[in-house]
């Protein structure tokens, strides 16, 4: 490599300095500012700096949920419409999803005719069954994660589920 | 044909099975694990089943999840790619029972051909040379020995279950056999669970040479030439094309016209490929075979015009092929570059990321099959193949000229990411792949050479 | 060889250009305007340079900045691609004059069959079949009158310097053409400068078919079959294929051989295309020729396996053709489609703009010519065309399922960006089309089905 | 590599300052504008802000400067290392940039062995010739666009030239 790279450290320990000094100036100036995204690059150094979106007045935040599916596919999946259990597992009033464990079907009783193993406003423990998943003619338990009182149930009766699919949410009790 | 396959698989395979699938007017299930809920296969299928999370063994390989995954979408048949559960007979024999064809051979011709042992006894019997050697699995140290002091030195012990280059011994000398012999049994037990090994005379120079056949269940089949994998490093392949310059036209309708007659002899149907190593002087010699699309396919396809995945496809779906052995005739020559995501300066390290840049090369007979697009994030959990880049022209050396090319212009840039494109551009230049004299040896000599010059540099 | 080949064009063909002399080991000169100092060609040459601003007057068809840019980096040829200075005998003769090699034809012969009237002359005494109709161009009305009545109507009327649609009236019966003839004139006149007009058999429901022809310096030439160009929109083509289906072995072979000797005769060098009418009933007319390269060319490649990029460099730097007539045997089908950055439903406006992303279509037998990138902006300067999709199948209903699939894949997306994307798709979906029934009146009578359906979908 | 690496570190440091000013203007010059994103790249300089679209009224059209060579190349070009025109011409002292006005070769005179047409420290007039581009044998002269004191010549006699490419700076004389 050329001369430049062999120049003496005091310069180079200079030139660091006043760049790490530049980098925090920006940063201060551009709390409040509408600015996003701010690159700057000159002789060799470069400063770029990336805000919260959330951070930036009257910006709406482009909300990224944990398992995306951001409308790119060319064609529709299933996915896309059975991925709502991520979401609501999101909810902030304590609500908690129980999820598929596995592939499969989804029954919300041991047989045809009996009772279901809940109802919504039954209160339950921790493990208790809230339903199967059939696959591969084995009928595969789902336990309840947590205790607490079944307030919704998504899930329909012999629906066919996929990994995580969301089957019913549980709220904990207060007076528990 | 069937109206909807599920694809039991991920990465670019997946993508190469879908898009044969559209162009044949299927339509296609992906499955994907939770690292893999933003993939291109996902993306382009018509639908997309969850079946796990990352961990391979809880989705990709969990029998259960895929087979309910066809059951609720309705699909007919799967399409299990390479490695998975490609080569599981278990898997194949589930399909059956759950009413889904699997798209390979059936789980017992899976099983006789799986098993090395029982594929080269088949083999041999069906006319196909084999290294002077034994078939059957060698029970004791003495046995060993004697065998061994017939065939000449140097030999090779191999474990029966083995693959991948795990579980084998070259034997330079009567003297050294016994104890080998017993290291490699017991290396066999600990890795495959199955302590049998076989020993044949080991070649030091082979060139690994590759018969691609298809079959259909009609009783007919066709080989689609060879392919030549001699670039390997730790038997993983890197450069394969096809034809093999090695080959006189006469040895090639040879051993494809035993390939076929070996694999129908079994009742083989579907894509296959038989695995031999061709010697110095032009001998070949059966391997073993595998019952499965392979990586390098596309080199095949380059230089014959068939597309095998829609030939699979057909088969299994009970058509008869497309084309008979007239109708494939060869043209030019194809070279199939991997790229992955290693670094080639840290031993090839997994060096994956998200991928902030992702520019594929383009224009005359140049091809790609790649899941990847900038923003895709090349998680750790899978193989580090990225791309395939297959380039086709009349001859071996514009061949070379036009992968130069196309790998020049390829872009992969992401924090951590790094690539064999630079490897693979040094290996093009270098005179001795140039010329073709390239055998199972070469990239270890090669990169020899390369620390070996760069110690001489930094001196 | 050349050692050194300077682009004179932008846009995807100049990364055309450049891909082929970097496959042939020639190092390449980029030259761009203001607007395309980011542009691929830019990045992938081994040099650029900077030749004026966006206006492609004062930049593209600057001719002394190219030929600066050319002596600067000591060229020694220049490639014109198609487009801007390509058929400029002008600019051919100053590259002459600065010891640069044009590639393409002398200026001599370039001005001869650039001129309509002077190749059909030519071209017809070499034995290609013209329309009934003259030649030269028609003095007075009388004239025209007569020669109207002769030929039997309809007629129409061209201008001598005319092209691109324009300049040019059908007439159908005698009593109109007095007055269109007049009007005609004064039309070239206002946009050729030129009122030469002649006469010729108008064919209501023609097929345009293309022979492509390559010729080297020593005399010989080939012919590399056909192109159908039919589905076009005003004149500008949409989708080409290769082969026609409409020409029979004989027929290709007769007019290839003729298009051929009809170049040689003239003493062309170089890639040309002869455009043909093809009538209802297997008749083939000659109207032009194209003494370049040409935007549809990569359709030919595929299925000849001819580099034609390559071939001009060969030929230009003097040495003979790599292929003999022999060699060029057709296999499969392929298709192109043009993808402009034009929205279909605002009447094809171009919609220009930065790229947001820019996913191209992969794997098997799927080819992008294209300079565009995640990033790169289209600028509103210069055509619209963005990407050739090209695919290739053995057959043409696999092409155009194949060519479905590939263009379900890509993705391209930016504020303001349109593309014809979706227009393929439904043109691609349309029954006649499919049955290969398409002639150059196809695409107003789909616009027009199209637009008739929306307004009963309306009401 | 170039000359340019081996300029002292006082000018680099310059650069960098006029650079991050330079930057600075420009945020704040954004606020209230229409602009959503913007991207200067001169030479081995670049400034790239990009700012929350909410904040940017109405339909504001992105802004693309005409120039940017922001060394993504895979291959290197003359053009990169000559861009220098550019940069100095946004130098806040009001030093300008003459550049080629076509592609060709540059003189400094008009014929070899007669005098430059103007040395450094020579006060011109805006029209005055300072030099000849010799394209396809003619001659083209160069004139300075502005009236000034020629306080840097940069490019070379008998040097190829690109389009715009850098061939001297002028600056306005202060008591004119």
């Amino acid at each position: 490599m050329s001369d430049a790279d062999k120049k003496s450290g005091n310069a180079d320990a200079e030139l660091i300095a006043s760049v790490w000094a530049e980098a925090r100036s920006l940063m201060a100036r551009l709390e409040g500012s509408s600015v996003q995204r701010l690159a700057v690059a000159a002789g060799g150094t470069s400063i770029e700096i990336e805000r919260d979106p959330a951070a930036v007045p009257a910006a709406a935040p482009p909300v990224d949920l944990p398992i995306s599916r951001r409308g790119s596919g060319v064609m529709p999946t299933i996915g896309a419409g059975s991925l709502g259990g991520a979401r609501d597992a999101a909810a902030p009033t304590g609500r908690q999803a129980i999820t598929a464990p596995l592939v499969g079907t989804f029954y919300r009783s041991s047989s045809p005719g009996s009772d279901a193993f809940v109802e919504v406003g039954d209160v339950i423990e921790a493990g208790q069954a809230v339903g199967i998943v059939e696959a591969m003619k084995l009928m595969n338990e789902v336990q309840a994660t947590t205790s607490g009182k079944i307030v919704k149930i998504v899930a329909e009766n012999g629906q066919a589920v996929e990994y995580e699919q969301l089957l019913m949410h549980i709220e904990p009790v207060d007076d528990e | 044909m069937f109206d909807k396959v599920l694809i039991a698989n991920r990465g670019e395979i997946a993508l190469r099975v879908a898009r044969a699938c559209r162009e044949l007017g299927i339509k296609t299930v992906a499955v994907y694990s939770t690292a893999d809920a933003e993939s291109a296969v996902v993306r382009f299928a018509d639908e997309a089943v969850h079946i796990g999370p990352a961990n391979a063994a809880r989705s990709y390989l969990h029998i259960p999840n895929l087979i309910g995954a066809a059951l609720n979408t309705g699909a007919q048949a799967i399409h299990p790619g390479y490695g998975f559960l490609s080569e599981d007979p278990y898997f194949a024999e589930i399909c059956a029972d759950s009413d889904l064809t699997f798209i390979g051979p059936t789980p017992e011709v899976m099983e006789k051909v799986g098993d090395k042992a029982t594929a080269r006894d088949l083999m041999s019997r069906a006319g196909l040379p084999l290294l002077p050697g034994t078939i059957e699995p060698v029970g004791t140290s003495d046995e060993a020995q004697a065998i061994a002091d017939e065939i000449g030195y140097p030999v090779i012990i191999k474990a029966v279950a083995g693959g991948g280059g795990r579980g084998m011994s070259v034997v330079w000398s009567h003297a050294a056999l016994a104890g080998l012999y017993t290291q490699t049994r017991a290396t066999a037990q600990a890795i495959f669970k199955n302590s049998g090994v076989y020993i044949e005379r080991y070649l030091p120079a082979p060139r690994h040479t590759e018969v691609q056949i298809v079959c259909d269940g009609h009783g007919s089949g066709v080989y689609l030439g060879e392919r030549d994998c001699s670039v390997q490093r730790r038997h993983q392949k890197l450069i394969e094309e096809a034809p093999s310059i090695h080959l006189t036209e006469d040895a090639r309708r040879d051993i494809g016209e035993k390939a076929v007659a070996g694999a129908l002899s079994v009742g083989y149907t579907g894509a296959g490929t038989m695995e031999f190593l061709l010697d110095a002087d032009g001998s070949l010699y059966f391997m073993e075979m595998n019952a499965r699309i392979q990586v390098e396919h596309p080199v095949s396809e380059m230089v014959t015009s068939v597309d095998l995945i829609q030939e699979q496809l057909r088969v299994a779906s009970g058509e008869k092929l497309s084309v008979t052995q007239d109708d494939v005739t060869l043209r030019g020559h194809a070279i199939e570059c991997r790229v992955n995501a290693e670094d080639p300066e840290r031993n090839f390290a997994p060096a994956a990321g998200r991928l902030d840049t992702y520019v594929a090369p383009g224009g005359p007979w140049t091809r790609v099959d790649s899941h990847c697009y900038a923003g895709w994030t090349i998680a750790p959990y899978y193989d580090s193949l990225i791309a395939k880049l297959i380039v086709w022209a009349p001859d071996r050396l514009a061949a070379i000229e036009r992968m130069e090319r196309a790998l020049s212009e390829f872009q992969i840039e992401g924090r951590g990411v790094k690539t064999t494109i630079p490897f693979h551009l040094r290996v093009l230049a270098h005179e001795r792949f140039r010329s073709g004299d390239v055998t199972t040896g070469f990239i270890e000599e090669f990169m020899a050479e390369e620390a070996a010059a760069a110690v001489a540099d930094a001196s």
